[in-house]
Parts: structure tokens; sequence; C-alpha cells
């Protein structure tokens, strides 16, 4: 195609770089500066799609973000659903299709990059027309840092469709010379950037798209997306409008759009709309449009206005041109297939309608005044007031902070007087100002505060910087905003939701919101069924829900159920605003916490090492643990049986790094665990060690492990792996809010020290062999103690635990020598047979044992006593946390479940873990629902029994040994025996070695 | 260049009854006053009528009916809790929701599409299989399926084994689905209303008429409104009203958050929800993709949640669903759950005479619709705790006899 | 603890972050990640102003600092604020004993724990704000982040401590929990794979 | 995403932070003698207002200490933090309504005594 609307001259566009893209299949050319819609619309295209319901056809409505109709699907180069023409830019290898209201997700993978960027300013300017760029502008001469965000890819906004003289220059001028001295002062100055949503202290999100202008020049791995996270003191929106339309009869035909966003393709794209257009107002503003697009060269067939008064200026301006202009008339119908040919128009008072006229036109432009953008400033709390004279709502901004406050609420606990009274507390913070509080030290300026003209929008955005100049203490000379023409004297708009009739059920072609193809008549439907609120109006009729979000049907939509229900507008209000402004790329909020990066991998110092010898990792929090480490081709089982063997015949070593570990130091430490174990700590000897269990205040099990106490005043708490930082926080919790007065210092050294078991018969022989000077004995070092000794002048401490039933030494060393240690114990233990295990074998020999995990053989709904470990609960202290619980009604239940064996009768057949047990004898007929009286927690094959076995909790548990049971396993009932939970060495032989 | 595209399928929802409810000028007194116009109000009052033949009854809103957590929550419909007090209740409400379209006489959009809950650690497996187990043997249609059978079912889920969070498997709950909850609320307000069930909008209920231990009525900012019998189903503003009694609850109201993405043509036949990467999602009847994440940590009545938490929530979404990288959100949320210590409700009789507690359903309460709609008019009407609820009694909290879905590290919605 | 003596060849400290190094090494010159030698390094716990924080700071030849920063100590350690009774002090170059003496200062009335093992130090130069407030909130601008600023806070997912070595934030060492090392040490090349954050000169306020 | 103030670090981004639930309820001086629904009040119910309220928070991605905060929670803003052990500077008994769950009402807010 061949441009035929292109106009010779004029519009923000690069003439000596044309772009061919494809459209449905079709190759076209446009310029480097167009937009896909600007583009389509340079050669004649106004048909992009179809509507969603009634596949009827739709144009190009509007040049910006709030256009309802123009939705395409990019395919090339980077493939992205749900996108408009009017906001893509013509790019190299940019192919795309219409799509009726559903996009398509791309099914390859996504190869770009996104991130994350923090920025904290003074002053943070959302737009960059005039308002914005003068705003911003005056605060970096007076010092400020700012930062000036626009979501186009030119700065201007309103004056790139509205070329004029400002501060002496023509406008193009006036934005180049700004923007230049706005680099000069280092102003952060961002196009194709959309701040998408406003929140709590002056925290501005925005999406920057820094590639897809650059189409496949781009490379396809770039980074295409930022979010910006700005963190400004003082904001100003500076979003400029929205036109709004009207609604009538066949309204949504190919041809048909607002009147501004006509002059927006005339004046920045150098693009003619048609060849023969009309004009539908209410308003002044369209005819400027008119008058822009007769000066181009198009035909203005008429100028159709619903005011009976209209100012002289427009009236004359429409003579000169020879345009017929129809006062006190709508228009009511429309024809046209895929374009529209002609229109209808009759005189109307506000009761009755005149008789038909038609033109013939291709274009038809309508507006119905506009709406300030003041989605952010909603978004940020900002109360909305509808401006009668306007038909908008616009910023009610004499509303205190306190008032939103209360508006959000109903009723605050507080008076507000209060509130705001205490609402800026003196900062104690290092930084100079403490940012605003929700609207506090929010602006809004222009357009977007319902300042429709040039001069007075400037003004409001002097008055709004240098107000926030003054909040910032920065001095600032003097100064007046750009001069500008006298803003015309303008004759009101007149307020006209729709072209009405009798009956507005039969308005089935008046469309409110295109892009649902939801009418009048839908309104008037949801009235009928009963409906009073905007709300449910709008989710009657799916009116804002779309694409668009309602920026051109929302505030019409309101004022035609007031009009139907007789309701006022200021009562029934508008739909709060919510994030994000335009939808944003879920790729580009996930930034790059993708991959490995998505959350945090902890290792241990010899993680490398698992890795070099083959280790399967298990995830436990965010740490990664071996969870065996095959070997020739073994599978899981034989890998596990192989390590349990190893660690109860000869010798196993694990990493144990990962528990938590805590040092409690301080006069009052022991005195501190007391309070935080159920059993007690302050009788343990220096040098030894004592496991111990925390409850929460409710009684249950929250945690366990074992405490070293290492002086009269300090302790070495071992937490579980998944408990470290938990329980860390729940220590300080006490200390710092209930016990304050307790001379006591928590510090964490879970990765100071690594810490390895090394278990089993044999690993007397390993240590004593390993640590020359340390008498390894029983005598010498008995069970529960722990001793200091020295590895190639190296500090080593080894502790007698036993977390297996086996003799076992937990040698423990500064994580930096970690890897060494590893190597020489498993050096010196080869002749031992030495066997590396991971947390699986750790479990069987656990389990053998009896011994539950926090976490697995308990739910937060266990106390010790069900773990049958009333030995671990104090009867001599007065209280510990969780101590009263126990005396609660449900704390005597004999239903409670208690932590119990079970030997399968078949001891071939393994209980999976979770397998809920019954007493039923049979499945067969059974009625459910079935009575379950417990559940498999822990269950595993075991070498050393002979057989599978399980941990389990058990109703009654503890009275119930040698009963039998069955575990209802695939629809089928396992029989098994019920036994004391320790299975393996009930007397404890084992662990002297 | 050929335009003609048909209709997008999907797109269009069923169309609403010509007529939904009468807004009627309240009367002096009613039998049974109902505070909540949501979901459970309205099912309420549903089954007051149609199961106790109780039609003097007034349902009253503070703002527009189904306003509240009903027009905010992300509608999946599941039974397949851990404890059997649970499971019962929820299973109920479930094989009400099957028959619910027929009930209503209103298409409510139930689609049994199944519910995927993933697990990506050993222990969510244990647990996982505890749940089913248990499922099973309460009767609920529930199993396991390995990675593999999660793929089957959702070719869209990341099952490789290379991510973060490998997905280990999923619990599978065939009968579990979502519905559309504008529909549903509606549906429950126009059989009631036109049962003669007064519905009475824009109306704040500011305190109660009591004589000595008994409930007489009910304050609002418009007028006094006397009552044989009050029920609150006022969900996260429930202690703001029991406390102008004195009646101690333990309910704290958070926010929850959730968003769409613009509508996209059927690619998510299922529900899939992790609970290890903080995330839910479906694909609802027209096309967008509904997602929430957990409650927000801590106490607000704003609407409104902390952004981190939706970022976070789009990590997850494109690790589990590559796919999803270009998709957009379109809109965010917050409604206000009331959560419980043991993340169970409380439904039953209170200290006070006529005055009967419904709340703490934390972000169970939608899909338990129906069923706390029996139960709770069983209880209203007879004045007895119906069988169901009696376990979620608020004396539980002093017994201790929890029924602790929060402890058992069951999922959330 | 009386063993003195071993028959054994020296062990060999590790950070586990040499292939780290080497992509390090492989950035481009805009901004550089540097892995710090292991150092030895103490958690202090002790009421300000007490006889113990007199003693301590007679040891040190340094005030304990009261807000978010560090000082560095004559002898070079650095000593870092982390609470209002806790701080962590850098022990480089190392000083034999140290830890006996500081334990000796705080005789009963704090707390020192041994913590060599618990952090790793990376440095960050060139742009480091650039390349760093990708993944904080923190503004670790000159402006706001001068020469001595010490803060404790997230870089993506794993919390940090934020030391300012410089006046123009040219260098900023990460002093990171050792078992997030890695994590923190694949972010940054990730990041710098990027442009880095700010799209001008950012940095003094500019009057005319 | 709040900026909430620190006593100590000063105005930090609100992912630093630990919510800690309803602020000076002080654990009961002699649990033993508390009966079942004293004890279940101190465990498990905590006020829920719409409004003012005083919490607990804690830093625990900067310098970990525990503080109080008055806040507002319809608009969620921070009114007021403040050291354990100090008072708000805005004090109002409706702030610390009486309740059967305030076992010891304290004499001073943040004072927690016990054993």
């Amino acid at each position: 195609m061949t441009q035929q609307y292109r106009t010779p001259t004029g519009g923000h566009i690069t003439r000596d770089t044309a772009l061919s893209f494809e459209f449905e299949g079709t190759l076209i050319e446009g310029y480097a500066g167009d937009t896909l819609a600007s583009a389509l619309l340079s050669n004649g295209v106004h048909h992009v799609t179809t509507s969603i319901k009634f596949g009827r056809p739709r144009g190009i409505a509007a040049a910006g973000s709030e256009d309802p109709n123009g939705l395409i699907q990019i395919t090339t180069p980077i493939p992205e659903p749900m996108q408009l023409a009017t906001t893509v830019e013509l790019a190299p290898g940019l192919s795309a299709h219409g799509i009726p209201g559903q996009g398509t997700l791309p099914t390859e993978p996504d190869p770009a990059r996104y991130d994350t960027a923090h920025l904290h300013v003074d002053l943070l300017v959302i737009g960059a027309g005039p308002a914005g760029l003068n705003a911003a502008l005056e605060a970096a001469r007076a010092g400020a840092r700012v930062a000036l965000v626009d979501e186009q890819p030119l700065p201007g906004g309103y004056l790139l469709s509205t070329p004029c003289m400002i501060g002496g220059a023509n406008s193009t001028e006036w934005i180049a010379q700004t923007a230049a001295e706005l680099a000069a002062r280092a102003v952060i100055h961002l196009q194709r950037t959309t701040v998408f949503g406003l929140y709590d202290d002056g925290l501005a999100l925005a999406v920057e798209r820094r590639t897809d202008h650059r189409g496949s020049d781009a490379a396809p791995d770039s980074l295409r997306q930022r979010i910006w996270r700005i963190r400004a003191i003082r904001t100003i929106v500076a979003t400029g409008a929205h036109e709004r339309p009207i609604v009538f009869a066949d309204n949504d035909r190919p041809g048909i759009l607002l009147a501004g966003s006509a002059r927006t393709f005339l004046n920045r794209f150098g693009v003619r709309v048609g060849d023969s257009v009309t004009v539908f107002t209410t308003n002044d503003s369209a005819y400027s449009s008119a008058f822009d697009l007769h000066d181009a060269g198009v035909h203005v067939g008429a100028i159709i206005d619903s005011r009976l008064v209209i100012g002289t200026e427009w009236i004359e301006g429409a003579k000169i041109r020879g345009i017929p202009l129809h006062s006190g008339s709508v228009v009511t119908g429309t024809s046209g297939d895929n374009r529209l040919t002609s229109i209808t128009l009759r005189r109307f008072n506000g009761t009755s309608f005149g008789t038909a006229e038609s033109y013939e036109a291709d274009t038809l432009l309508v507006s119905g005044g506009w709406n300030p953008a003041v989605h952010l400033y909603s978004q940020a709390g900002g109360m909305l007031r509808y401006d009668e004279r306007l038909g908008a709502f616009v910023p009610h901004r004499e509303v205190d902070a306190a008032d939103v406050a209360a508006s959000r609420s109903g009723t605050t606990f507080v008076p507000h007087r209060e509130v705001d009274a205490l609402r800026r507390p003196l900062p104690r913070s290092h930084e100079k100002f403490v940012p605003h509080t929700g609207v506090d030290g929010l602006a809004i300026a222009g357009s977007a505060a319902g300042k429709f003209g040039l001069r007075e929008a400037l003004d409001s955005s002097h008055k709004a910087v240098r107000e926030a100049l003054v909040d910032l203490r920065l001095a600032h000379s003097p100064s007046r905003p750009p001069e500008v023409e006298e803003d015309r004297d303008h004759t009101p708009g007149a307020v006209l939701w729709f072209v009405p009739s009798d009956d507005p059920h039969k308005l089935t072609t008046h469309f409110v919101d295109m892009q649902r193809d939801a009418t009048v008549a839908d309104i008037a439907h949801a009235i009928s069924a009963g409906l009073r609120s905007v709300e449910h109006v709008k989710r009657y009729t799916t009116i804002g829900t779309a694409h668009d979000q309602g920026k051109t049907s929302g505030t019409v939509a309101s004022g035609i159920v007031a009009e139907i229900s007789g309701e006022k507008m200021s009562s029934l209000g508008t739909t709060r605003f919510r994030p994000p402004y335009t939808p944003v790329a879920f790729a580009a909020l996930a930034g790059r916490a993708r991959g490995h990066l998505f959350d945090p991998v902890r290792v241990t110092a010899i993680h490398d090492w698992h890795i070099a010898h083959g280790a399967e990792f298990e995830d436990v929090g965010q740490w990664k643990r071996p969870r065996y480490y095959p070997r020739n081709g073994e599978d899981m089982h034989a890998a596990v049986k192989r390590e349990t063997i190893a660690a109860r015949n000869a010798v196993g070593i694990l990493d144990g790094s990962t528990l938590g570990k805590i040092d409690v130091q301080g006069p009052d430490a022991a005195e501190f665990l007391d309070r935080i174990y159920t059993n007690i700590m302050s009788t343990l000897k220096i040098g030894s060690i004592r496991y111990g269990v925390m409850c929460g205040v409710d009684g249950m099990v929250i945690d366990d492990g074992t405490v070293l106490r290492t002086e009269e005043d300090r302790f070495l708490v071992y937490t579980t792996t998944g408990g470290a930082a938990r329980v860390l926080d729940w220590l300080e919790e006490w200390l710092q809010t209930e016990w304050p007065e307790l001379r006591v210092y928590l510090s964490s050294a879970t990765e100071h020290l690594v810490t390895f078991p090394v278990v089993g018969p044999r690993s007397r022989a390993v240590i004593g062999e390993l640590f020359p000077d340390l008498d390894a004995s029983n005598e010498a070092f008995p069970f529960m103690t722990w001793r200091d000794t020295k590895l190639a002048n190296i500090p080593v401490r080894i502790a007698r635990v036993s977390f297996s039933g086996e003799l076992a030494y937990e040698v423990s060393v500064l994580s930096w020598y970690g890897l060494e240690l590893w190597t020489r114990l498993i050096e010196t233990g080869a002749k031992h047979g030495i066997t590396p295990y991971g947390t699986e074998a750790m479990h069987v020999l656990r389990a053998e044992k009896g011994y539950p995990i926090v976490g697995q053989d308990t739910d937060g709904t266990v106390t010790p006593q069900d773990l049958g470990m009333s030995w671990v609960v104090s009867k001599k202290k007065l209280d510990f946390i969780g101590k009263r619980s126990f005396d609660r009604a449900a704390n005597r239940d004999d239903t409670r479940r208690q932590l119990v064996g079970l030997l399968p009768d078949d001891p071939t057949k393994l209980i999976p873990e979770g397998s809920q047990l019954v007493t039923i004898e049979s499945l067969d007929h059974a009625t459910v629902p079935i009575t379950m009286d417990g559940f498999v927690t822990s269950s595993y094959d075991s070498h050393a029994l002979g057989s599978t076995f399980a941990l389990a909790l058990l109703v009654g548990g503890s009275t119930r040994l040698g009963e039998k049971i069955n575990a209802v396993v695939n629809g089928e009932l396992l029989p098994a025996t019920i036994t004391n939970h320790v299975l393996f060495d009930q007397e404890g032989v084992r662990r002297d070695g | 260049m050929p335009m003609t595209k048909p209709r997008t399928p999907g797109a269009e929802l069923p169309a609403h009854p010509t007529f939904l409810w009468e807004s009627p000028t309240p009367k002096k007194r009613y039998d049974v006053v109902i505070v909540g116009g949501g979901g459970h109000g309205l099912a309420t009052a549903h089954y007051l009528v149609k199961n106790h033949g109780i039609t003097d009854i007034a349902v009253i809103e503070r703002g527009w009916l189904a306003g509240g957590n009903m027009a905010r929550n992300t509608t999946i419909i599941r039974s397949n809790y851990l404890w059997d007090q649970s499971t019962a209740l929820y299973e109920y409400a479930l094989q009400l929701w099957e028959g619910l379209e027929d009930d209503l006489e209103y298409p409510i959009l139930f689609s049994q599409r199944g519910v995927l809950n993933l697990a990506h650690t050993l222990q969510e497996v244990r647990d996982s299989h505890r749940r089913v187990e248990a499922n099973k043997l309460n009767g609920v249609d529930a199993e396991w399926v390995d990675a593999d059978g999660v793929r089957e079912l959702c070719p869209l889920v990341n099952t490789s084994r290379d991510i973060r969070y490998p997905v280990l498997g999923a619990t599978y709950q065939p009968r579990a689905g979502i519905a559309k909850h504008d529909y549903v609320a509606w549906g429950f307000a126009r059989k009631a209303s036109a049962a003669g069930v007064h519905l009475i909008q824009d109306t704040s209920v500011t305190g109660f008429l009591t004589t000595g231990n008994r409930v007489t009525g009910i304050r609002t900012n418009r007028s006094d409104i006397s009552a044989g019998r009050v029920a609150l189903a006022a969900a996260g503003l429930t202690s703001t009203l029991t406390d102008t009694l004195g009646i101690r609850v333990p309910i704290q109201s958070r926010p929850l958050q959730a968003l769409v993405s613009e509508l996209l043509e059927p690619v998510h036949p299922t529900v899939v929800m992790s609970n290890a990467v903080h995330l839910y999602v479906s694909q609802a009847h027209k096309g967008e993709l509904v997602m929430g994440a957990g409650v927000d940590s801590y106490t607000g009545y704003g609407q409104r949640g902390a952004f981190h938490i939706i970022e976070r929530q789009m990590a997850a979404a494109v690790e589990l669903f590559p796919v999803f990288a270009r998709a957009h959100l379109l809109r965010s949320w917050a409604g206000t759950v009331d959560v419980t210590p043991d993340a169970s409700p409380i439904v039953g009789p209170t200290p006070y005479e006529n005055l009967f507690l419904n709340c703490g359903w934390g972000t169970g309460g939608f899909k338990a619709t129906p069923g706390l709609g029996v139960a709770f008019a069983h209880t209203i009407a007879t004045g007895t705790p119906h069988r169901l609820v009696a376990p979620f009694s608020l004396d539980r909290f002093v017994s201790g006899r929890l029924v602790d879905e929060h402890g058992a590290a069951a999922v959330a919605h | 603890m009386t063993v003195d003596v071993s028959t054994k060849e020296l062990l060999v400290a590790r950070d586990g972050l040499d292939v780290h190094k080497e992509k390090f090494a492989a950035l481009n010159a805009q901004v550089g990640v540097e892995v710090l030698p292991l150092a030895h390094q103490y958690n202090l716990r002790v009421s300000p102003n007490s006889d113990s924080a007199v003693a301590v700071e007679a040891l040190l030849g340094s005030a304990l600092p009261t807000s978010p920063s560090w000082v560095s100590s004559p002898a070079g350690q650095t000593i870092i604020w982390l609470g209002p009774d806790e701080w962590l002090i850098i022990d480089t170059p190392h000083h034999t004993d140290f830890e006996a003496s500081l334990r000796d200062a705080t005789k009963g009335h704090g707390a020192v724990v041994d913590q060599s093992g618990q952090r790793i130090s990376l440095l960050i130069t060139g742009d480091a704000p650039g390349l760093l407030a990708k993944g904080t909130a923190l503004n670790l601008h000159s402006t706001a982040f001068p020469r001595g600023a010490a803060l404790q806070g997230f870089l993506a997912r794993a919390v940090v401590i934020y030391l300012s070595r410089s006046e123009n934030s040219s260098r900023i060492e990460l002093v990171v929990r050792t078992s997030f090392a890695r994590y923190v040490a694949d972010w940054l090349l990730d990041a710098a794979l990027d442009p880095l954050a700010y799209p001008t000169p950012y940095g003094e306020r500019t009057c005319h | 995403m709040q900026l909430i103030d620190c006593p100590w670090c000063g105005c930090r981004e609100e992912i630093e932070f630990s919510y800690g639930g309803q602020a000076h309820i002080p654990y009961p001086d002699n649990p033993a003698e508390l009966n079942d629904t004293q004890w279940a009040h101190y465990v498990f119910f905590r006020s829920n207002p719409k409004g003012v309220c005083a919490e607990r928070w804690v830093h625990s991605a900067g310098c970990r200490r525990w503080f109080n905060a008055l806040r507002d929670t319809c608009t969620y803003h921070f009114i007021e933090t403040y050291r354990i052990g100090e008072s708000p500077s805005f004090t109002s008994a409706s702030l610390f309504p009486v309740t059967e769950s305030q076992v010891s009402v304290p004499t001073e807010a943040g004072d927690r005594k016990t054993q």
C-alpha cells in the first residue's frame, strides 16, 4: 500500500525511514515513529478486528492506551498477545493480526530478559506533557533530584497533537529545549515507561519497554523490559486526560473515532483519518480537530453539536471553512459494513427528536468531553468527586489524608484530627525527609486535574511543583510558567452520555463498552432486573472488565445508570481504580527471579564434594541436602540400604551442617533456656549435652535438638534444619518483648561451623586415628558430652550425640575447613569402610530408634507427651512455654494421637507414609466415612530389623501396644502390629560402641 | 484483507434472568435478621426458606449485595481438606454445589475441572498422601498423581526436574472446580427475594438491641430493627460487631490478594495450587487467568495488599507455567479474610441468646457457601448446632479441641 | 584446649567460590566483583555505654558506632553496627588472641561469638549502585550512602550487609551469609549481564 | 509497600519487617492460676480493631529488634513506632480496651514483667 492518507509534511515521524510490516498477512509500509495504528490508518485501514460477542467489525477508535477496539496479536519478532495497535510502535520485522477479544499465549519459550531497578528521587513527575515537562524543569532548576516518566516514545504529550507557541518557541522546539535541559541537569528521564501503580509512601511502579521498538534489530535475549520501583518524596501526577465518547446507535463502526485522537493522528503522525469526515460533539474541543483536518485538506461534511449555545469563535471558524454546523443535534445512526459510509442526525431538545438528515462520511469524530486520567491518583488513595460541569470525576483535593482513611474504612477508631496530627512523627531515619503517606505529597496537575486549557494546565503544574519544592525545603527563584496564548473562553460542554430513546431496552447497538460488546440495552436490563449499584450493573453487563479496564466506558456507564435509574451521579460514584494502569507482562514482574534465581539455593561448605560423588539432593527449606549417594547404578533403595548397613555395622558420615546453631550467652542464659525448653537446662554441666524440646504457648512441639553447655554462662543450641531461623526469631521474641530483664544474648552460628556426624561401631577408631590427642574412649569421653581438640592446629569440637542409636561423634569445625575435615575423615575412615550417607539413610536410622522428626512425625497438633516423651517435660519447673496448655481438656483426651511403631505382618510390604490406619477388618461393603485411628508419619525398609516398619500417630496409641491395626494401602488393608516407637536396640546398648 | 471472524468462543457468559431482586423498605421487625449480604448470608436466607419454611427474614448489607469477599474471591471449590470435620462440611457443600444450578434455577457455571495441589518437597508428598488417604476414607474423590500424572492433567505445568522446586506430584480432586461467583450470589439472592426475604442494601449494622443476655434486634445507621434471631455472616467485620457485646472472637482480618490476566484462549484445563511457591491459578470461563497467593502478613481492612506479594506470585507463575511469561497482569485487588488460630471457621451459638455466629472462614468461605447455608440455617432455626458445624464452636479454643487445618500444613483456598 | 601440635599438614581454608571468581574476572569494566579473603569476624553483644562497652572501646581504640554504620579501628578492624547492642567486628588483619581479649573486655556482661565462618565478603567496584539497585530498595547512592554507612537488608532474596567503602559509592562491600554466597554471586553475575540501573549520570543535586 | 520507621534503623521497606500481632499482651504472671478460659484468651484471642491498634513488629532483615507500632488497620499506615519499654506519644484508652483477654493490664505500655 502507498500511505495514501499520509500528509505531505509534518508529524513526529521519520519519513526517510520507511518500515514495512505485515498485518493480517499483507505487507504494508509505514515510517519510523508510527504506531501500528497510525501506519494502518496512513494506508486507509481502519478495520482491525471483530468484536468479541457479535463479530461486528471494529476499527481504531482512539490514539492511545484508552482504545477499546484495536486489539492485536503480535506474531513476530516477539510473539505477544493482547496488544493495542495504538501503543505498538512500528518496528523492523513486525507482523500482527487483529484478535476478537482473546489473545493466544505463545508456546515458544520467552528468551528475553527482564529486570527490576530501584530509584530514589526527591520528585517524581508522571507524564511528560506540558504540565509534566514544566514541573520537572522547575524542580531540576531548584536542585531537586527528579525523575520524569512518560509512556510515549517521545516527550511532549498533548503538545505532540496540538502544535502551538509555548515559552516563545514553537512547541516542538520547546519540547526539545526542555528535554535537553533536563538531561543537562541529570534528570532521570524515562520515555516508553508507564507508571502502572502508585503505592504507599511515595512508591511508584513503572514498566520500561526497552527493545520492542527496535523489533528484530534487538537481540532476542536482550533486556526487554525493566520494572522501575521509584521511591519519591514528592510526586506530581500529570497524566493528561482521556476523551469520552458519546453512545449512539451503531457507534462502533470502523471509521468512528474520538475527535482528539484524529487530531493526534494528523499532527503527531501526519495521517488523515479519512476523506470525508463529520464531527459529533458536546463540547468545544472537537472543533479544533475538525478545523485542523479541514486545513489539512480533508472534507469535513458537518459538525453536529448537541448544544444550542456555541461560542462565536467556533461558529465563525466553521463558517469560514464552509463546514455546516448543526447545533442542538445528535447523531442517531450510522451505516456501513467494514467502514462507515454515512451518518444520520436529528435535532434533539433533550426529550424529542426532529427529522432525520443524512451525511455521507467515511469517518465520524466523536467527543463527549474529557475525563482526567485520575487512575494513579485514585489508586494512591486520592478521593474523587463528580464534577457536574465537566461530566467527569476529578481529584477531590480538599480532602485530607484522614478523610481518605475514613472513606476507605467507613469508620476510624480515633477522631480524624487526632490521627492527622500524629501522621508525621519526627523521623528517626538518617534520611532527610519522610516520604509522603498516601495522598500526602501527591499532587495532580494539568488536564489530569481537570485543567484542560494549556495555560491553566501550566499554572497548575507550576503551583504543584512550587509546593513540592517548599516541602523539599529547596529554595527556588521566582519564575513563571512558560508563556502561552490565553486559554480560549470555553463555552461549557454539554453532558450527554447517550442518545436516548423511549425505551432504553431497545438500544441494542448503542455500545457502551465496545470491547465487551455491552450496550445501553444491557444497562437498562440490569436496572430492570432490580440492580441499583453501579458495581452490580457493571458485573451484570461486564462493562469495564476488558483489556482497557473501562478507560472510555467507565464514566459513561455510570452516567447511563444514573440517567436510567434516576439516581444522582454523585451518589452513584465510580468503581475503584485498581492497579495496574495498563497491563504488565508476568515475566516483567517476575524480573530476574527466574530459574535458579527464583529462590536462593543454600549449600554447605562441602556441596561440591556431594555433587562430585553423585549425590541425589533433597530440598529442605532453601537448603540442598544429599538424600543418598547412589553408586554403580544403584536405585535409592539399594543405596540407602548400603548406607544404613555401613552406619550400623561399620561407620557412616553425614553432612549435618545445615542444622541450626544458636549461641546463647549471658548470666541468665540457663534461666532463659529453662523457660524456653520443656525440660531443665540449668542443671546441665559444662562439657555436657542435653536433648530438649520446645513448645509453642499452645503446648505443641515446635522444635527439638541438643544443647551443649560450653561455659557457665554459655550454651550452643542446635535446632532442626528447617527451624533454624524460626527458632532464633522465637527466642529473640521472648527475650526482647517478654523478658528484657534477662541478661542473655543470642547469635546465629549456623554457617560458622560445619558438623559431620561420624556414626557407627567403627567411628571411635576413625576419630581416634584422626584426632590422636583426643581420648575417644567411653570413659574419657562419655555419651552426651563434648570435647575440644585440634586438627592441624585448627580447633575442632566433637560431641558424643547420636541420632541413630549408634556410637557416634559429631565433629564440628570452622566452615572454612569443612571440606578439609570431611575429606580427611573420609580418608581416615576408608579402611573402616566409612560411607557417606544422606538424609534418607539418616531417617531410617533415627526412625528405627523411634526418634521423631519435628514436622514429619509432628504436625503442629502433637505434644511431647504424645511423642512418648513425658520424660522431657519437667515436673519441677513452675512454668515454661506451653506448660499451662498441657492442662487443657483436649490434652487429657484419651483420643489423642500418640507416636507408636508399626510392624507390618508381611515384613516385605512397606506402608506408604501418610497411610491412614483403621480398625475395620475389610473395606468391602464399608460405608464412608470410615473411622480413622491415625496415620503413618514415617515408614522405611529396615535392614537392621529385617523388616519394613513405620512410625505412626495413633489414637490412644500408648495403650494399644501389641494390638493389630490395618493400614489402608491402595484400597487394600495391610495388617500390622502396634509396637513401641523404639524398634531397634530398645536397651540403648549400641550408643557406647 | 478478509476480515470475517467467528465470534470468540467462550467469551459470552450466560444471560442473567430478567429479574433479580426487590429493594424493599425495611420493616420494624423480622423473625430472623442476617447481618451480611454476602454469599453466606444469602445462602443462609435461601435455606431458611427452603428447609425451614422461615420467610420473615431480612438480610442487611452495608454496601452492595455480595460485594465483599464474594466479589473478590477466586472461586475455587474443593472438599479435599485434611481433618474429618472439615472434609465432612466441605464435601457436603460440594454435593450441594453439584445440584445448585437446578436448585437456584440459575446458571452458576460450576465447572468440575479438577484441582491439583502440587507437592514440591518430600514432606509435602507425605502430607499429600496423608490427606488423599483420609479423603478417600471420608468418601471424597481424591487421588495422588506423580509428576507425569500432573503433566497429563495439565500439560502447562513445568514438571522438569531442573527447576528450583521440582514438582514431585500432586493431589487431585476431579470433582473440584470453579464457579462464577456473581452468578452464585445472585442466584441465592434471587431465590430469597422471590420468597419474600428482604434484601436491605446500603445499611450498616452498628450494634445490637439486647434485653439482659438476649439479643432482640440490631441497630443500623438507618433505624433499629427488631428480630427474633440475629445471625452474623459478616466475615472480617464480625469482631467489630461482637466487640459491642463484649463477645471475644479470635479472628484476625487480613488482606488476601488476587489478580487476573487479560482474556486468553483456553490453555489451562484445570486448577493448580502450590503451597510451596504460594500460587494458585485457574482459567475462568471468559478466558482470563485468575490467580491468588498467600494471605498478606498483617491485619488490614483496606481491601488492598502489598505489591511485592504479587511480584513474588508472578515469579512463581512464570516458574511453574513458563507459557505465562507473556500473559499480562490486567487487574489486581484484595479482599479481607478473617482467619482463626486453627484456620477453621467458627459457627454456632454465642453467649447471647438468639445471636448466632458464623465467621473465621479465612480462604474457605466461598467453597463452603451452600453447605454453610444449610448448616447455619439449621442452627438458627432449631437453636442447636447442625452436626456439620458442631465441631466448629467458639469454645474449642478453650478446650483446645482445635480443627487445625493450619497446623497440619493443609493448603489454603 | 590443650592440644597445640599437629602432625598433619595445615588445613586449607576454602570459600567455595572459585568458579565464580573466574566469572567475576571476566566482567566488563563498568562494574567489578571481587571475593575478599576469608576473614576472622566476631559478633559482639554489649550494652552501649556500659563498663564492658568502654573496655571494648579501649581494646579496639575506637568508639563503637551507634547508628547503621561502620568504623575502622586503628588496627584496621572493621566495626559494623548491627543493632543497638550488637556489632560485627571483622578482624582484618587477624590479631592472635583477639577473641580472648574481646571476651575479657566483656567479661560477664555481654557476649562474644566467633562468626568467622558465618559470612563472606564480596567487594563491588565501579558503578556499584547501578548494579545493586537491581536487587535492593536501599538507597546506595553516595548522597544517601556515604563512606562509613552500613546497612542491613535484602539483595534480591538474600539478607546482606552493605558497607560503603568509598565516598562515591564506587566500592561497596557485601557481607553475605556463607550459605547464600553462591546465590548472591550467581545473582550478581546475572544482573551484570544487563545494562546497569541508571540511564543517566545520577549523583549530587545540581543547582543553578 | 510501606516504609516502616524502625526505631533503630530509620525508615525501611516493609519487606524487611515481620508482623508480631497485637502488642501489650503480657505473658501471665502465673499461668497455673488461670482457668482454661483465661488461658485460652491469652493464647488465642487478640483484638481485631478497625482503626488504630498497637502491634508488635520486628526488623527481621535489619537489626533484628522487636518494637511496637501504632498502625491504622484501615489505611495500613503507621502512626508511630516506639521501642520496647517505651510508651507511644499517642495514648488513648480506646487503643487498649480492657478485655477479658488482658488478664493483667499493663501499667505502662511496653512494660512486660513475668515470673
